[in-house]
């Protein structure tokens, strides 16, 4: 698989950190509700088709980004921002 | 027709070669209605139809396949099967799962080739063999064989491993477990089916689960192509993905979808009589009856529900091979593939009713499905005919994260994707 | 009896290069040209070796990477390869190739009993059986199983071969250079494309390779010439294509083992190409069928287009006559070629009539055909002698060989791997690609376009079209030779047998598949595609089924009544031929298997006299020859030297991360537990972070260098999911906060200065500084030149003692670490290492790795006081979850040994003294060590409950080694609680 | 004085006859991150121009500069750069000289041996003088520079620098044969 990296442009899978779904809202910085959190940390929709992931580049500029990917065929959608 | 097999049937066949075997597991057309249907014919699925009936007597059953049975991870895995686990919710469940397995073929009346040869698991330095120790002193204490084995002991055991000083990490010692071993998965499936089959459980294939019924709360059937099966109960067990099965139902869940992938190369004769794992990375390796070198490794890390793995993973999992085992290098790849997977953030499953009233789960087994095929299938059944888990299972609950009782087998943290 | 026969002239091969290699110890002669197969057919060898279940006497089937009976082992010793395919090995001088799975010998091979019990060994028999008496028999005859099951045996030695691996990008990659893929790769090569052409015979032409047309040969020498010629045109010959993967990544795969290449002179035996092509165009063949009559697989009995490949481009032919069975037109070509070679040939012809065109130019060489004709059966115990047909014409002839046309299954292998199932073309009578994403074409006999100027003109479509979704918009297009008449291929599609008697027909050659198999697995129930190649290992061999899958299949749906669609299709998965793993690992391997990591200290610890120890990809000093010859004598030595004088460790390892901004002391104060808002400039500060599950993620110490600028320390094992985890906040989620953050692990070495004699040391080694406690107190810091150099001396204790850090840029580190030892040594300092250093914080109680082992909270690790109460931090919401807060849980207690002549050992289970020793006890030991303080083996441990059993005598258990032993709870800090020393 | 010391002072040479690999010492490696909105206009004030991509250095007299990302440098200058002095107070500055070692590959099997090591496109009309890649060797992070046509410098992480290096020249001797 080749991710493009929004700064060093497609690169193997290989250089990259995978940084699980990036749709999820983390909760705000100082909310102490312990079901958002939950929610956040251990609850996922994992759905087969379109997916919203965190990647970083870590054998490169070490930036994360965003990404859109099918997960039903790997399909690379591009850089969400 | 020899219903029951063994070699005098096999003779007798043998002798009249016009003489048919009776089909191992009938396909009937679906009843409008089951007091349990199972979602998922797969190991566990299948399992637990046998136990639901077999344990219960709980025989108005049916499984319900979208493919063939045994087409998900039963018949993708690695066979590996071994009750090395040191967390109290996991001790009990996996030895249970070896002894069933102990029995099997004959419980089944289908050789499922268990064989215990032994799974050592080799330490690259002497801060591993101390956490080795304290999982082989963890199965000790509950009965389970354990065995550590130091670097000259492995050196006569598997001859054939990397000692010289090129090697990138020593070996400096094992823990064995002599009952460990492989088990021929497809014969799992198979042997599950037949027996269940016998009992009176109807498996229905390429019949795909499109919706529950669900009223107030209490889930009374399952909708397929071919209609609507009422149900007094439904179980789930169809790991890799439950997440789509399970949001059928309304449930959002701890689990993701993961390829790990599996490999076999070329057969050969007799040379790797154990299962060998390694400390340095996850890897794991043994030889099939048929010869062929059965291994794999880590999953590829993020996640995906297609069957393909990616290369680099490939190249990782052949450099531990060659790595560890050197004369590998000389033989071949034959085939690869990948199973789609369960992953949980504390890498632990799930056996338990749900909030739908009625509504049972089996998921989330991440690496460890084929080893817990029986006790899953057995503690399944009983969650399921009593409304109530199994003891064993009490602590593969859904709420163990909100509760922070997480089941850390490994002590890997809370991520999905690198357990 | 003669079978086979080197024809006078013609083929490919040198007549003027003789080639000598050994079979089975002998000598075996062949020119140049030669494959190992050709080479045994051109020396009469037609039995060559055994069937894997029945031990049948076998032949070569095909003359391509299909072969399923042709398996030797090649090689001496550690160069031992088994379950080669002899047609895709060169004959080179000094191969060495051996029969395998027969004993003594392939021709007479006592496990041939196999075939008399052969009606017991049916599919499926040994999930019927071997299950008594007992429930563990199993394992008394798996051995025999294991023993009778492989193909050919390993050697267990490492291979002494290297392997190549690179990395390649192009615009155009073409699979196959025969006439299809010779047209994609020019015409996208005269485009200007970047253009990979790779093909795994030993030379380019596939399909014409095989024929005797001069135009043909003209039109193929001329089309590689020109591709050759272009600088933007790559061509790779014995070069594989084994497998296709998500963003077009192909995996190509050479092999130059007929180079013979010697390691020793940096030759790799093969090169794996990871190829990132813009686009691809898959024009791989096809492969002939077999067809299914009884005693198929006698040896002589092959595909048709192996015949004509043999005879054509091997000047291998059958000696006098051979009979051709077909149910299509192709199989004439074959027939000509042969009869041209001055073959005798029949056809019999499964068709109940055969084309005018066929009558005529077959009767001009010749040739008898049998329409409305099969094989009855085929007689000759070690090769063929005889044939007899069934059907319209049922007469027995006289033949040395057989030729088997079944029609032709395209190799759609590689646009399976991409996910995409093929789907049953009926004119084709195969299955074809089902479909191509925009990136990918096909072309030739892979899309079931068989005729040569269909298959130029769709090759020359797909490589302009292929050029062009690369970029690359004018070109020329490739032109068939003229004159081609492109043959008809008529398929009447048989799969069962139709004219044969009861012996035992082949489904699969090389897994004894017979249709017999076939049947019962359908009986059985074994109906679906992928149940039916489990229960009868159909396609499980190492030439993947490319020769029975689709028979297999369409059996199977006649069986059941349904079409071949209907019944499925059959995916295949890489690689597309067997592998080399060595190939796959490349040069990742032994020594190079993982990156080591070397501190900047390192090289003065190999001449120092440091014993290594691998800690994650760190080599790391483990313990010096001045203290003893074993760790376990000379830690002890070292803990005494901190304890009672001043000893230096090399702590570059420790993860190092500059953080600087204006919101950097903010940023700090969210991730880690405590508060780290008001540290002052030139203060450390002990901090723990955790994950945002509560659980604990690591600890380390910070300094604030100024108001804006920071620098962390994080463990050695997390340092990288630390620097990680802080840019994920910085960048994904608190994009508010004004700090940039970057690694200083490799810039910064570390050097801790420990003991009692710690100042006095420093002192000597820096006289110009204040040292004294006032200037540089406990958790200060300061920064400081010296010699030229910047010197960041951090006053923080590891082991308990009055103790520093020393940290200075990486290339001056040998220097001052000589330095402070030279210095210093009036106070008799010396090196210690890391085996004392893990050890001087257990008495210490400070948690390591083996603690922070993320399964524990803060509060399991005793440092629930150190979170700020007032402020929000990273974990702290779920960090309050019901369970982690129970007083129940495992939590750090120190542990003292009570019984002086007994050993303590990690790993060992806790247990109250009056417990019943079984189950998961109450706790284990995580870290252990022999006190030189307190004269036993002291240790940390995790136990239910902590601390509030301080004092009792509990029981640590080690049943694997059948010990246990009384220790008593103790406070982990089991020196200097107060903290004098760390002040003094 | 102290004295500086390569990563490298004890790997085993490499003594080829097209390709000559070797260290090349004697610079410094200031990284400077923005802190403010007109970080660039500051940076670009005491440097000169800066690069606009990350897939391209930037040459100011004895100075390259390198982007690393949005907001982030590398200035890698002669031994006696005052670079980071000049910067000091505008911006994160954080001195890198010791943490990377800087490894050379010249000669005409240039791009063959580094196509054995790192994932990208080396063809000479892609990856062209001035080009940059930060990309991965032997599983380590570095970055490199297009210098010449056919010769390279490789920023490698000084604790990987041994094996980084024996990576590099296994491979180069490997395909040896080819040359």
């Amino acid at each position: 698989m080749m991710i493009p990296c929004p700064h060093c442009g497609d690169r193997d899978v290989s250089e990259f950190r995978y940084g699980g779904d990036a749709s999820k809202q983390r909760p705000a910085h100082g909310t102490g509700d312990l079901k958002a959190w939950h929610d956040y940390v251990f609850l996922f929709e994992n759905p087969k088709g379109p997916h919203t992931e965190y990647w970083q580049h870590v054998l490169g500029c070490r930036r994360w980004f965003k990404l859109a990917r099918n997960t039903a065929t790997n399909e690379i959608g591009g850089v969400v921002s | 027709m020899s219903k029951h097999y063994s070699a005098l049937a096999l003779a007798r066949h043998a002798l009249d070669p016009g003489m048919p075997w009776p089909k191992a597991w009938e396909s009937p057309e679906p009843k409008s209605s089951y007091d349990v249907v199972i979602v998922g014919g797969g190991g566990h699925g299948l399992a637990t139809a046998y136990y639901l009936a077999k344990n219960h007597g709980i025989t108005n059953v049916a499984v319900i396949e979208r493919s063939y049975i045994g087409s998900g991870n039963v018949g993708r895995n690695t066979t590996l099967i071994r009750s090395n686990y040191m967390i109290g919710g996991n001790t009990a469940f996996f030895e249970h799962s070896l002894k069933l397995w102990e029995g099997l073929s004959h419980d089944l009346n289908f050789n499922c080739m268990v064989s215990q040869r032994g799974q050592i698991v080799l330490a690259i330095s002497p801060v591993q063999m101390d956490v080795f120790a304290r999982r082989g002193n963890i199965m000790r204490l509950n009965g389970i064989d354990a065995e550590l084995l130091d670097a000259g002991e492995v050196r006569k055991l598997l001859p054939y491993l990397d000692y010289s000083k090129d090697a990138r990490w020593p070996i400096h010692g094992a823990i064995m477990q002599p009952r460990a071993g492989t088990v021929r998965h497809d014969a799992v499936a198979w042997g599950y089916a037949r027996a269940a089959s016998a009992l009176g459980v109807h498996i229905i294939e390429n019949c795909e689960v499109t919706g529950f019924v669900i009223n107030d709360g209490k889930v009374s059937g399952v909708e397929t192509p071919r209609g609507r099966i009422n149900a007094g109960k439904v179980g789930i067990a169809v790991a890799g993905h439950t997440s789509h099965v399970a949001s059928m139902a309304g449930l959002k869940l701890p689990v993701e979808s993961h390829i790990l992938q599996a490999f076999v190369t070329e057969p050969i004769k007799p040379i790797v009589d154990h299962v060998v794992s390694w400390g340095a990375e996850l890897f794991y390796l043994s030889q099939s009856d048929k010869g062929g070198l059965v291994f794999g490794g880590h999953i590829d890390g993020f996640n995906t529900y297609t069957q393909r793995g990616q290369f680099n993973r490939i190249q990782t999992v052949a450099e531990c091979a060659v790595s560890l085992m050197p004369f590998i290098s000389r033989l071949r790849l034959l085939r690869h593939w990948g199973g789609i997977q369960d992953m949980t953030p504390d890498g632990s499953p799930f056996i338990c009713r749900t909030p739908v009233k009625n509504l049972y789960l089996n998921g989330g087994w991440c690496y460890q499905g084929f080893k817990a095929t029986p006790a899953s299938g057995w503690t399944y059944a009983h969650t399921i005919a009593h409304d109530q888990e199994h003891e064993l299972v009490r602590d593969f609950a859904l709420d163990r994260f909100e509760k922070g009782r997480e089941l850390d087998e490994f002590g890997l943290g809370n991520w999905t994707y690198k357990q | 009896m003669t079978r086979f026969r080197r024809l006078p002239q013609g083929g490919r091969i040198d007549r003027a290069k003789p080639v000598s290699a050994r079979f089975d110890g002998k000598a075996l002669g062949g020119f140049a040209g030669d494959t190992l197969a050709s080479a045994l057919l051109a020396n009469d060898q037609v039995l060559i070796g055994r069937s894997f279940k029945y031990h049948r006497p076998r032949g070569l089937v095909a003359a391509g990477i299909e072969e399923p009976n042709g398996l030797f082992t090649l090689g001496e010793g550690a160069t031992t390869e088994p379950n080669v395919a002899a047609t895709m090995v060169d004959l080179v001088d000094g191969l060495v190739a051996r029969t395998q799975n027969a004993w003594p010998s392939a021709g007479f091979d006592l496990m041939a009993v196999n075939s008399i019990l052969s009606p017991l060994f049916q599919s499926g028999f040994y999930y019927k059986t071997f299950m008594g008496p007992t429930k563990g028999s199993w394992m008394f005859y798996e051995p025999f199983i294991r023993e009778a099951a492989g193909l050919g045996k390993a050697t267990g030695l490492p291979d002494p071969d290297r392997y190549d691996m690179r990395y390649a990008f192009c615009d155009v990659l073409v699979v196959g250079s025969g006439p299809a893929g010779l047209a994609a790769a020019l015409t996208a090569g005269r485009s200007g494309a970047r253009v990979v052409l790779a093909d795994q015979d030993s030379d380019f032409g596939g399909s014409l390779l095989s024929g005797n047309d001069a135009g043909h040969e003209a039109w193929r020498i001329a089309c590689i010439g020109e591709l050759k010629s272009l600088p933007n045109a790559e061509t790779c010959a014995r070069t594989t294509v084994q497998g296709l993967y998500d963003g077009n990544l192909a995996v190509l795969v050479e092999n130059r083992s007929h180079l013979r290449p010697d390691a020793r002179k940096g030759e790799a035996r093969m090169l794996l190409t990871q190829l990132r092509a813009k686009t691809i165009v898959m024009a791989t063949g096809a492969i002939e069928r077999p067809l299914v009559f009884s005693n198929n697989d006698r040896p002589g009995v092959m595909l048709a287009s192996a015949l004509r490949s043999y005879t054509n481009r091997f000047a291998v032919a059958p000696d006098k006559r051979a009979v051709i069975v077909t149910n299509n037109d192709t199989a004439y070509q074959a027939a000509l070629d042969l009869a041209t070679a001055g073959v005798a040939v029949t056809v019999a012809d499964h068709r109940a009539s055969v084309s005018a065109d066929i009558l005529s130019r077959a009767g001009a060489k010749g040739i008898a055909i049998f329409p409305g004709s099969g094989i009855f059966d085929v007689e000759g115990a070690k090769g063929v002698t005889r044939v007899k047909l069934g059907g319209a014409h049922a007469v027995t002839i006289e033949c040395d060989a057989v030729g088997m046309a079944g029609g032709w299954s395209p190799v759609v292998h590689l646009s399976s791997h991409g996910g995409i199932k093929p789907k049953f073309d009926e004119a084709a009578a195969g299955f074809v690609p089902g479909g191509f994403p925009a990136s990918h074409y096909g072309a030739g006999a892979m899309m079931g376009t068989y005729g040569l100027s269909a298959a130029i003109a769709e090759g020359s479509n797909a490589g302009a079209s292929a050029a062009s979704y690369a970029g690359f918009g004018k070109t020329r297009p490739v032109y068939a030779p003229e004159h081609v008449t492109d043959r008809s291929y008529a398929i009447l599609p048989t799969w069962a047998p139709a004219y044969s008697a009861k012996g035992k027909a082949f489904v699969d050659f090389q897994s004894d598949v017979t249709i017999k198999d076939v049947k019962i697995a359908h009986q059985e129930g074994y109906r679906s595609v992928e149940h039916l190649k489990r229960y009868t290992t159909l396609g499980m061999g190492t030439d993947q089924g490319k020769t029975s899958n689709i028979n297999a299949l369409a059996l199977m749906a006649e069986y059941r009544g349904i079409t071949i669609p209907e019944a499925g299709t059959t995916t295949f998965r890489p690689p597309y031929a067997p592998l080399t793993m060595g190939a796959i690992a490349g040069r990742t391997v032994g020594a190079h298997f993982r990156p080591v990591r070397l501190s900047p200290l390192h090289d003065w610890h190999v001449k120092n006299g440091a014993t290594f120890i691998d800690a994650g990809l760190w080599k790391r000093a483990w313990f010096y020859s001045w203290a003893g010859a074993t760790p376990e004598t000379a830690y002890v030595k070292e803990m005494e030297l901190v304890r009672r004088g001043v000893g230096l460790a090399d702590v570059s390892t420790l993860g190092k991360i500059d953080i600087q901004g204006p919101d950097a002391a903010e940023f700090l104060n969210r991730v880690y537990v405590n508060g780290f808002a008001k540290l002052p400039v030139g203060k450390v500060r002990y901090g723990v972070m955790l994950n945002d599950d509560g659980i604990v993620l690591d600890d380390g110490t910070t300094a604030r260098i100024s108001d804006n600028q920071f620098y962390m320390t994080t463990t050695t094992a997390q340092a990288g999911e630390v620097m990680s985890w802080l840019e994920y906040l910085l960048q994904c989620h608190w994009t508010d906060l004004n700090v940039q953050v970057a690694s200083l692990t490799d810039e910064w070495a570390g050097m801790a200065v420990s003991g009692p004699k710690a100042r006095e040391a420093l002192q000597l080694a820096f006289p110009a500084e204040d040292l004294s406690n006032d200037a540089l107190p406990y958790m200060g810091c300061k920064d400081f030149p010296f010699e030229g150099v910047t010197v960041r001396l951090l006053r923080m204790s590891f082991s308990g003692e009055l103790a520093y850090e020393v940290h200075v840029a990486a290339d001056y580190a040998i220097s001052l670490w000589a330095h402070i030892l030279k210095a210093a040594a009036p106070t008799g300092i010396k090196p210690y290492g890391l085996e004392a250093l893990a050890s001087l914080r257990i008495e210490k109680g400070h948690v390591a790795g083996l603690e922070l082992d993320h399964r524990n909270t803060l509060d399991d690790l005793g440092l629930g006081k150190m979170a700020g109460k007032e402020k929000d931090y990273v974990g702290r919401a779920l960090r309050f979850r019901e369970d982690c807060q129970s007083p129940e849980r495992w939590s750090l207690v120190g542990l003292e040994l009570m019984e002086p002549d007994k050993k303590l050992r990690g790993g060992s289970i806790l247990f109250a003294a009056t417990d019943e020793i079984k189950g998961h006890g109450r706790g284990y030991i995580t870290s252990v060590t022999w006190s030189t303080e307190l004269n036993t083996f002291i240790a940390l441990g995790l136990y239910k409950g902590g601390l509030g059993h301080e004092g009792e005598e509990i029981i640590a258990a080690f049943p694997l080694k059948n010990e246990q032993a009384r220790l008593k709870i103790v406070s982990p800090h089991f020196i200097d609680k107060e903290g004098a020393r760390l002040h003094a | 004085m102290l004295e500086r010391r390569s990563a490298l002072a004890s790997a085993k040479p490499y003594v080829g006859s097209t390709l000559k690999i070797a260290e090349r010492p004697g610079f410094t490696l200031t990284q400077v991150a923005g802190l403010s909105p007109d970080f660039e206009t500051k940076l670009s004030t005491v440097v000169g121009p800066l690069p606009e991509t990350v897939a391209r250095a930037q040459v100011n007299d004895a100075r390259t500069l390198f982007r690393l990302g949005p907001g982030q440098f590398w200035i890698v200058g002669p031994e006696t750069d005052d670079a980071a002095a000049k910067l000091q107070g505008q911006c994160a500055v954080t001195p890198l000289n010791s943490s990377r070692v800087r490894v050379s590959l010249e000669g005409a099997p240039a791009r063959e041996a580094l196509s054995r090591l790192m994932p990208v496109d080396l063809h000479p009309s892609v990856f062209t003088p001035g080009g940059v890649a930060l990309t991965g060797i032997h599983h380590t992070p570095v970055t490199v520079h297009c210098a010449a046509e056919n010769a390279f410098d490789i920023y490698v992480m000084r604790t990987f620098a041994v094996t980084v290096w024996e990576a590099i020249t296994d491979a180069a001797r490997l395909f040896a044969d080819r040359s």
